[in-house]
């Protein structure tokens, strides 16, 4: 089969995980004006709670439900344990510079604590994860074709999360007012929005997604605390290139670095890959520098 | 208005005075101590210049670390190539970060918050790549080990001076003339001017500031700091990829955001308690019976609450809300 | 009276939404210009493009007689041209003392190496000698040293308009210096500007006619990024066109040029 | 008779503290993290017999995460604060990089290192503290690269014979160990990757290997590279043979990554099978080992680390505390560090192990084990000599020859103590 | 008939107090308007009725509903809209979604209701129903202004309070807004409390006046009445 497309399409396929975890990062910055550096942490957590299940015998499908309802709690806890006391904060002029930032550096403290917190568990031998469908590429006469019907599913996937994402920000009541509630606090209260109800939302759907996310990753890159660390940059890279508050900007972003770390590998060398990524980064950063989707903002005097 | 005239002088004798103190505190110390003293005042260069770049500007650096390992790449490679002293090292270490910082400042300034963050990560993440692209200079994965070497004869002849008081001797004067610099710039125009941009890009600009040139200015000085940190830290043995991950960054936002950010006194405080956390927790848990796999995970935990505590108790860090630098 | 800023044929789009076609304004020395007009007739615009934070599609610019470039933000200082923002736009980790001095950037003569080393010790004594200056000018002495979030409305108004003074500027621009004051506190204002009238030119944009009427030596009424008429603020009143686009029935106008009843 | 009392750093009457550093936590962690209870356990073992000439063991384990500027810190922390008296075991060539000068500038001994980074051990002027554990990378490799000229030099000739390799020293230093033999790769056979990267999928890697039509693949990668690679290869229906370096070859990770990603166990035993490896020791699946027997036992009685499965990182462990014990006896009862390393130089190569490779310490050389045996997995993912008998081949680091060695392991003492002096 | 009444009412910022013991009650239908210097709490008032301040003590009450200290979004969704000072809009929204937003807790955001008031809204502002899809950021001052006043319309308040709404606006539009607000007082019995800096405009349209200085009431009475007491006028405002 041709090097050149089958290149592209085993990056098309590693890219739409990466537009998966990216897809649960734009979530929770649309919903809760967050960068949330804990969200692979959080789906690190839920996958090793659904390895668990399957290893003590129960069904795949169980410990996917049980992983994303468990990512949503997750990140329900999350919100209202940290992230909620820290927005309810009246910001001092120490810490208005932060105010950005802060959050930020809360999902720092958080992934920190869910790797402990993970080690502690579960520690020891590094496990691999399955996959829901058969994950052998297809046949295609007598080679194959670097493509199985895992990699169908989880492009379905990441279509049917792009889609009623996109509706709902764009389309939904529900979804003008999370991204309110995330742009505007006042504005939104006073608007009848309940923003601290709406940011947890948000936090419960991105926890579930970024669960998703984690249960369709692992099968590639295997589970112990920190194989999603790489993940989470590449995934917060592709959110970056694409705009961060752009779902479908995601997608292209992973889409992007997907196919661009294929393209690497296969015509340059792997060294370069992150040296291209960077590039990459920097090239979106000149010409677009709120990403190749993302919103422009309007300086006015 | 006295308070302007000797801006230097103040800032010298605030210096010199921290300077002799630990200087004279070091001879009280162990080795163990001492060395320690030095890796507080190494990751406080490292720490300084993140507090001039978000403190300051405003602006979030998660790859902090990379600036350093510029710093060191740099120094080290002139020390085992071309066998120049390490004080030569510093001096190109500072001036390598400045331009490189002139260069990710002038692609940087145009982004702000998480798009800065993220790219300041990607180059921490770049730069085993980069070291193994010039393998024969950089050293590869394996890195260039250097050291701190030893002190001049006429030292060592007045003196026993053991290996982590000799680090300790070389980091003091160097952290010291960084602080200088540094404060004298935040009390002054260029401090001021840094944070007009950070509060409102706008009101600046129409002040006279140029905001582009400003941020790209806090880069190279923010650069050139870390630099010099990196250089400092990659002599305690060995400058390589694995010498600066991205968790050498998280580590200095962490110092920083632990004693307040913007605070030049905080720095220092938030670094001595992420040094000496470690050894707190082995002082803690050593009568205890803990399992392996807590007492592992415990360090990692704990600066996790304490992190997630700063913030959420205090966002000003440990140097008190309202803690505002005065002149 | 000599003319000391001029603007010909200025022109200004938004995609394609023409905020301002083809403006003239001059303003003369020791003058204050008022520019009224409805919300949204460019009036903001026109400051911007004056300071450079909007690219104008058209139009020819001169300072002082002699025809230049539109001026960078960043140079307007340079130039001796000073503005405020619409709102209050101070900077709110800085003491009032220290947003002043930034205002008086254009008159540092310490350069970086200078700050780098601690010997601008008198520059800055300088500047903060100017910036106290201007602080009293602007009736703020009493909070040099509090923060923006400490003030009320008024007083980080007056700061606002101290970091504008402080260049000691030929030309100050101001954006509704008036709005959000009490009746006290505008006539204050309109007191400070008469004085200043002295020794600057002043175009202030303001939506209190009353206030307008008492300060401004000429009007400008933009309508639609036109302008639509101008002179002493007593001529333009009576124009139906400025009373349709802008000041409503006369009876209304009346009540709030204070002289109903 | 009293124990002569002399101010040695880390050596009182009764007690002897050495340091250890590792990846405990992290990315690196997994297999590794498992070394240190294992040498623990067999520390205890000794302590329950009563020690060293009536020292108890006390071994001091720090977590580096395999980052080297945290271990230039855990390393100050064992020798200053912890004083020990030597290093014994440290993981990880790159973090070991960075502390190597400074250990061997103070003169602390620093034993059995589990890297196999040539440049430690070839030049004792440079480390002369410092011992191999394992051997080198350029002897196992020189050793596999002549198993390849001897048995499968028609798909050299052809080109058929491709490698995948991480980009650091681990693989540099395989592939000069091949170049050394004689054997290269053209460059369509010539995969890389970074190491630590592997998470972003090796699947264009061995795509370009299975397109290149290499009928056997080299894989010189940590354990669970080579499981995503081997694993990889599978769903893409290519099926060459493989050569694992040790380093990659551990069956229990390969099984528990495979197994658990839902690929059954019979089919990851299945991938397994025929995998060739090569070894200094006996496979840990060897239960008619009598090494293997006595350390197994030792493990369960007084391993009490979180994961003691038997495996071969406990196997190693295992043999490390037995030779660290062999080393401290041979040093004498009057222990110091110059006498201790004066042992390992004159002596270290008489010492046994449960290596089937004798030992090759001298004031030459400080590797460790120059002799492996090439073996491929059975269908009970035991590491089998190829043919059935065991022919140990021993080279060096350098340009030497390869020739076959006649070592016959000493038996175990009934104790499963070793008996030195 | 819905009144609000507010009694000894308490607010505080950290040490500074804001709030001393406010009592007045604004009729239903009618125009209340809160006046006084700069800095005398009438913003704070407004934030304490609409939930975001705390009240320290004293309470508020929306007909037989006792609303101190609700939540903010509780409170609109009692009718009582809150225009607050400044310009308060989300910048990156368009002009359209600023507006929706208002609606979204009554009803579902394109149901035809919705859709009506909507329209209404952009009836009585033409300026943004030419600008719908711009972004609010985008807008002039004025035009910000007019855009939060159509936010708080949107959701059909029974009670409006209404801070500086002439801030930054042209007196067209003022007397405009000032029309279209006394018009639906009228006609639909909305109440509206003003905060207003210049007294007269506010009088002059006002049923009611209440004076504050320094956090408490120095008047309660009469628009008219407050409007020709000219020694109150110069004690309190100045002329
Ligand atoms: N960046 C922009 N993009 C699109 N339209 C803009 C932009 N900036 C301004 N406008 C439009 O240009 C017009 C003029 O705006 P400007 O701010 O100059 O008005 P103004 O006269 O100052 O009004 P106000 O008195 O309300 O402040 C407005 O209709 C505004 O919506
Ligand atoms: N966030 C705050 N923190 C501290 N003090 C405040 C705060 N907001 C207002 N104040 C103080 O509370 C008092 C009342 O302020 P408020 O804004 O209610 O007055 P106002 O009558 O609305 O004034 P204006 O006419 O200027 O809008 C003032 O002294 C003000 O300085
Ligand atoms: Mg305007
Ligand atoms: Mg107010």
């Amino acid at each position: 089969m041709n090097t050149f497309i089958s290149t592209l399409i085993t990056g098309t396929a590693n890219g739409a995980i990466f537009a998966l975890a990216a897809l649960g990062l734009v979530i929770v910055w649309r919903g809760a004006g967050v960068v949330n550096f804990a969200q692979m942490g959080q789906a690190m957590f839920t996958t090793y709670i659904a390895s668990n299940l399957i290893a003590s015998g129960n069904s795949y499908w169980l410990a996917f439900i049980v992983a994303l309802i468990s990512g949503s709690l997750l990140g329900m806890i999350i919100d209202l344990l940290i992230m909620r006391p820290l927005a309810h904060k009246k910001s001092s002029s120490a810490t208005k510079t932060l105010a950005g930032t802060i959050p930020v550096i809360a999902s720092l403290g958080i992934l920190a604590i869910l790797q402990a917190l993970a080690g502690i568990f579960w520690a020891g031998e590094e496990r691999g994860f399955p996959t829901p469908v058969n994950s052998f590429y297809f046949k295609n006469g007598d080679g194959t074709l670097p493509f199985s019907a895992f990699n169908l599913f989880v492009i379905g996937v990441v279509l049917i999360v792009l889609l009623s994402l996109t509706y709902f920000f764009t389309q939904t009541g529900a979804g003008l007012g999370m991204r309110a509630a995330a742009l505007n606090p006042e504005v939104a209260r006073l608007s009848g929005i309940k923003v601290s109800r709406m940011r947890t939302l948000s936090w419960a759907i991105s926890g579930a997604a970024g669960s998703l996310a984690g249960l369709l990753i692992t099968p590639s890159t295997n589970l112990s605390p920190n194989t999603l660390d790489l993940i989470l940059i590449i995934a917060f890279t592709a959110a970056v290139v694409g705009g961060l508050d752009s779902p479908l900007g995601a997608v292209i972003g992973g889409l992007i670095l997907g196919i661009g770390i294929a393209l690497v590998t296969t015509y340059g060398s792997p060294e370069n890959v992150f040296l291209a990524i960077l590039f990459v980064l920097l090239a979106v950063q000149l010409i677009r520098p709120n990403g190749i989707l993302g919103g422009k903002q309007v300086r006015r005097g | 208005m006295d308070k302007y005239k000797n801006i230097w002088r103040k800032n010298l004798i605030k210096t010199l005075t921290l300077g002799v103190f630990l200087f004279l505190l070091s001879f009280t110390f162990e080795p163990y101590n001492q060395g320690q003293l030095a890796l507080v005042l190494m990751l406080f260069i490292g720490v300084l210049s993140l507090t001039v770049l978000t403190g300051a500007s405003g602006q979030i650096s998660l790859g902090q670390g990379a600036l350093m390992a510029v710093g060191g790449y740099s120094s080290a490679s002139l020390i085992t190539h071309l066998g120049a002293s390490i004080w030569i090292g510093f001096l190109v270490a500072f001036f390598a970060t400045a331009i490189f910082g002139l260069i990710l400042g002038t692609a940087a300034a145009r982004v702000s918050g998480p798009y800065l963050a993220g790219t300041t990560l990607v180059i921490a993440l770049a730069l085993p790549s980069v070291a193994n692209r010039f393998e024969s200079v950089l050293g590869g994965d394996v890195g260039l080990i250097v050291d701190f070497g030893t002190p001049p004869t006429w030292i060592s002849n007045l003196i026993e001076v053991g290996y982590e008081q000799w680090q300790l001797w070389v980091v003091l004067p160097v952290a010291l003339t960084a602080l200088f610099f540094i404060s004298n710039l935040m009390a002054t125009r260029a401090g001021r001017s840094w944070q007009a941009v950070r509060d409102d890009e706008i009101g600046a600009a129409v002040s006279g500031i140029p905001v582009a040139r400003t941020k790209v200015i806090v880069f190279v000085v923010s650069s050139a700091i870390a630099g010099l940190g990196g250089a400092l830290y990659g002599l305690r043995g060995l400058v390589g990829p694995s010498v600066y991950p991205v968790s050498l960054s998280l580590t200095l936002l962490t110092a920083a955001i632990l004693g307040g950010v913007g605070s030049i006194s905080g720095a220092f405080i938030g670094t001595l308690i992420v040094v000496f956390l470690p050894d707190l927790i082995d002082w803690a848990i050593s009568g205890l019976a803990v399992s392996e796999q807590l007492s592992n995970y415990l360090p990692a935990l704990l600066t996790g609450f304490l992190l997630l505590a700063t913030i959420i108790i205090n966002p000003a860090g440990v140097m008190g809300a309202g803690h505002r630098k005065k002149h | 009276m000599s003319e000391l800023l001029k603007v010909e044929g200025l022109s200004v789009t938004f995609g394609g939404l023409k905020a301002l076609n083809d403006v003239y304004i001059d303003l003369h020395k020791n003058e204050v210009l008022g520019l009224i007009g409805p919300n949204g007739a460019g009036k903001t615009t026109l400051f911007n493009a004056i300071s450079g934070l909007v690219p104008p599609s058209s139009g020819k610019f001169s300072l002082d007689g002699k025809n230049s470039d539109w001026p960078k933000t960043h140079q307007l200082a340079k130039l001796g041209i000073a503005r405020t923002l619409q709102g209050v736009g101070l900077f709110s980790g800085l003491t009032a003392l220290e947003n002043v001095m930034v205002g008086a950037e254009a008159h540092a003569s310490n350069g970086f190496f200078a700050d780098l080393f601690g010997t601008s010790g008198k520059s800055e004594a300088k500047l903060k000698a100017r910036a106290h200056k201007a602080l009293a000018w602007a009736g703020a002495t009493a909070f040099a040293e509090k923060l923006p979030s400490q003030l009320t409305y008024p007083d980080s108004k007056r700061v606002a308009l101290a970091r504008a003074l402080v260049l000691e500027p030929k030309i100050l621009l101001l954006d509704e210096p008036a709005a959000g004051l009490g009746h006290d506190e505008i006539e204050k204002l309109a007191n400070l500007i008469s004085q200043l009238k002295e020794f600057y030119s002043i175009i202030v944009v303001e939506h209190n006619v009353e206030f307008v009427n008492k300060i401004s030596d000429r009007v400008y009424v933009l309508n639609f990024g036109e302008v639509i008429a101008s002179g002493p603020f007593e001529k333009v009143r009576q124009d139906p066109a400025v009373l349709a686009a802008y000041l409503g029935t006369s009876i209304a106008a009346d009540a709030k040029l204070g002289t109903g009843n | 008779q009293a124990i002569p009392v002399r101010s040695e750093v880390g050596v009182s009457a009764t007690e002897i503290v050495l340091g250890m550093q590792l990846p405990q936590t992290g990315p690196a962690s997994p297999g590794y993290n498992k070394i240190d209870d294992a040498m623990r356990a067999y520390f205890d073992f000794v302590n329950s017999k009563g020690g060293v000439n009536g020292r108890k063991i006390k071994l001091v384990v720090k977590d580096d995460t395999y980052k080297a500027g945290l271990t230039i810190s855990t390393a100050s922390t064992l020798i200053n604060k912890d004083k020990v008296f030597a290093m014994v075991g440290s993981v990880g060539t790159q973090t070991h990089i960075s502390i190597i000068k400074d250990i061997n500038r103070r003169g602390i001994p620093d034993l059995f290192v589990n890297s196999g980074y040539s440049g430690f051990y070839i030049d004792p002027k440079k480390y002369p503290t410092s011992f191999a554990a394992l051997g080198t990378y350029v002897v196992e490799s020189k050793i596999e690269a002549e198993y390849l000229k001897a048995n499968y030099a028609k798909e050299l000739a052809a080109g058929k014979v491709g490698v995948l390799y991480q980009t650091d020293d681990f693989g540099r230093n395989v592939l000069a160990g091949f170049k050394q033999q004689g054997v290269t790769f053209p460059p369509a056979n010539t995969q890389k990757f970074v190491a630590g990267s592997q998470a972003l999928g090796l699947t264009r890697q061995v795509q370009a290997l299975q397109a290149a039509g290499v009928t056997l693949v080299v894989i010189a990668a940590v354990a669970n590279a080579t499981a995503i690679t081997i694993g990889t290869a599978a769903k893409l229906g290519f099926a060459p043979k493989w050569l694992v370096t040790s380093v990659g070859s551990d069956a229990t990770t390969f099984k528990t990554i495979l197994a658990s990603q839902g690929t059954s166990g019979a089919v990851a035993s299945a991938l397994l099978t025929g995998v060739i490896s090569a070894s200094h020791a006996p496979s840990p699946g060897e239960d008619t080992d009598e090494f293997v027997i006595a350390f197994k036992k030792i493990n369960d009685d007084f391993n009490v680390g979180p994961d003691k499965t038997w495996d071969n990182n406990v196997l190693q462990g295992m043999n490390i505390g037995y030779l660290t014990t062999a080393a401290l006896q041979g040093a004498g009862k009057d222990l110091t560090r110059k006498g201790l390393i004066a042992f390992m130089e004159g002596k270290g190569a008489t010492l046994s192990s449960a290596a089937l490779s004798p030992l090759s310490y001298s004031s030459k050389t400080h590797e460790a084990y120059n002799s492996f045996w090439i073996g491929a997995y059975d269908a009970n993912s035991v590491l089998k000599p190829i043919g059935g008998t065991r022919v140990l081949y021993t080279t060096d680091s350098a340009a030497g020859p390869i020739t076959v060695s006649t070592y016959k392991r000493p038996a175990i003492a009934a104790d499963a103590l070793p008996k030195v002096g | 008939m819905k009144n609000l009444m507010v009694s000894d009412l308490v607010t505080d910022y950290g040490h500074v107090r804001a709030l001393d013991g406010v009592s007045f009650i604004a009729n239903s239908g009618e125009i209340t308007t809160v006046i006084g210097a700069n800095g005398a709490g009438k913003s704070t008032l407004l934030r304490t009725i609409s939930g975001l301040e705390k009240a320290k003590s004293g309470t508020i009450s929306w007909g037989d509903l006792l609303i101190t200290n609700l939540a903010p979004e509780e409170i609109v969704r009692l009718g009582v809209a809150h225009v607050p000072e400044g310009h308060a809009v989300i910048p990156t929204f368009s002009v359209l979604e600023n507006i929706e937003m208002g609606a979204l807790f009554r009803k579902r955001k394109n149901s035809t209701d919705v859709k009506v008031a909507i329209s209404e809204v952009l009836d009585l502002f033409p300026r943004l129903a030419e600008r719908v899809k711009q972004s609010a950021g985008s807008l002039s001052g004025g035009e910000r202004q007019m855009l939060a006043i159509s936010r708080a319309l949107v959701s059909r308040p029974e009670l409006l309070l209404l801070d500086e709404p002439s801030l930054g606006l042209a007196p067209l539009v003022v007397e405009q807004i000032i029309q279209s607000i006394n018009q639906l007082c009228r006609s639909t019995g909305l109440t509206v409390l003003l905060v207003e800096q210049n007294a007269n405009t506010a009088l002059a349209v006002a049923d009611h006046g209440v004076l504050l200085a320094l956090g408490k009431v120095v008047s309660d009475q009469p628009a008219a009445k407050m409007r020709a007491d000219s020694a109150l006028r110069t004690a309190y405002l100045g002329y």
